[in-house]
């Protein structure tokens, strides 16, 4: 896995790459709480190039985006999620609880 | 019956996905249910590892694959704590995000992408078979 | 040429495509007024479709700068520039005038 | 000598970027090149039809080329006023975006990007030569 992270004036922006697994779902989260840590809950998952995602991955996201939506100060979108991803995401009930867009420049336009 | 042994470690699960997409591809199953049966079989493997094992670093799991004409057949194999997934309660995927809970996810996937999942504890050994049928396209 | 323009919360975004001559140029003035007229003054310009540009696609750009830039309420800034239509700003001068940006979501996040 | 005719208008402008695109590929120029020689014709263009002819729909302009080993050679002709370049002052490309003119780019990108350039007044008509140099790679 791959993570570029980037910082912009409304939000963070993070281009996920590769597989997100127990194996590397550790260094996801980390690099979410680095954001987070930084008092910026605004963030971008750019899911674009991500081949894999287990539950462990799901974990993750779900942990940051209660922190993130806690006293209403942000929240986590999604953008670009392959098909078997977003099916993955489906089936775990998270369309419900996170906005997903069809492109990244909408997601960081929408903050 | 195709096999590997790999440690019980997370690093190891991307060589294990390796192995179960050739399997799917031997079993012409299109890219989606080969993903449910990647998925299944990572889940699988991280359960291994974290509860029949207690953690990395503690055990080896074989994972095998057989093709019939109908199904494409999985079987994880380790030596670690028995489990029996009776007592395991179901996630709620509908609750609200306040109330959502974080872990819970692995086997329910399991359950709902492969057609018929069978935990046995059979000499010493915790055998996991996991069934996908194998739907002619058309 | 084809333009797609999206309305975003900071800023307008217009994707064009294709070739800014004297017989394209109008529509592009357009588009750009119609943005302008609604009081709206930060324009991002996605260029990677842009096949060519004239002077008189430059002379549509200045004029809006111009405008937008006006009592410091916005600005035009230019994203994913094709080697070639680079050269013919850089000879006209306008690298100097307009913010250039590698990719459209930092310059749709840099507002 | 490869020529075309064009009515003075705005859209047939692509139609002459086609067949200078065509020339510059015989003449093998580079891709940055060919875009040079491309934008100078669309400026010539332009201006015949905005100041020879004054407007568009007023009169036809005859586009051809020439490739010697050393030059590819353009010449536009037009049957519109005579125009002579001497007296059109060079735009201020350094001026900051107040004092800036939105026009006057046109004569300037032909001298900046084409290695010749000719404005003649021959039997009623202008004709204008445009010279890039084929200089090989390497
Ligand atoms: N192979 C296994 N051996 C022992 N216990 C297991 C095994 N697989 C799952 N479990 C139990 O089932 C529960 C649910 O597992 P799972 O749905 O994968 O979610 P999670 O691992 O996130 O808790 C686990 O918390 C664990 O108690
Ligand atoms: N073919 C032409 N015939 C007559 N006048 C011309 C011709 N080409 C250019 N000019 C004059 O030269 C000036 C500069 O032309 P140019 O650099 O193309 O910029 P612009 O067309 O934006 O004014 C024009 O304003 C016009 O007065």
């Amino acid at each position: 896995m791959k993570l570029s992270p980037n910082t912009y004036k409304h939000c963070d922006l993070i281009k996920i790459e590769g597989r997100v697994d127990s194996s590397t779902a550790p260094q996801l989260a980390e690099a979410l709480n680095t954001i987070t840590d930084n008092g910026r809950y605004r963030i971008v998952l750019d899911f674009s190039k991500v081949e894999f995602i287990s539950s462990a991955g799901l974990r993750v996201l779900i942990n940051t985006q209660k922190n993130c939506k806690r006293y209403n100060r942000g929240e986590v979108v999604l953008a670009e999620l392959p098909k078997n991803i977003y099916a993955a995401l489906d089936l775990a009930g998270f369309t419900m609880l996170f906005k997903i867009f069809d492109n990244v420049i909408e997601a960081v336009a929408s903050f | 019956m195709p096999s590997i042994v790999i440690p019980g470690q997370y690093e190891s699960l991307a060589q294990v996905a390796a192995f179960i997409r050739t399997a799917c591809q031997e079993a012409d199953l299109d890219d989606f249910a080969a993903y449910q049966v990647e998925t299944a079989v990572d889940e699988a493997c991280t359960n291994i590892i974290d509860y029949a094992y207690g953690g990395e670093g503690h055990g080896s799991i074989r994972c095998s694959y057989h093709i019939s004409p109908d199904d494409l057949t999985i079987t994880l194999e380790d030596n670690g704590m028995p489990f029996n997934p009776k007592g395991v309660k179901q996630p709620d995927i509908h609750a609200p995000l306040g109330e959502r809970e974080a872990r819970g996810l692995g086997l329910f996937i399991i359950q709902q992408w492969m057609d018929d999942v069978r935990f046995e504890f059979l000499g010493g050994q915790n055998i996991l078979t996991m069934v996908k049928h194998l739907t002619k396209a058309g």
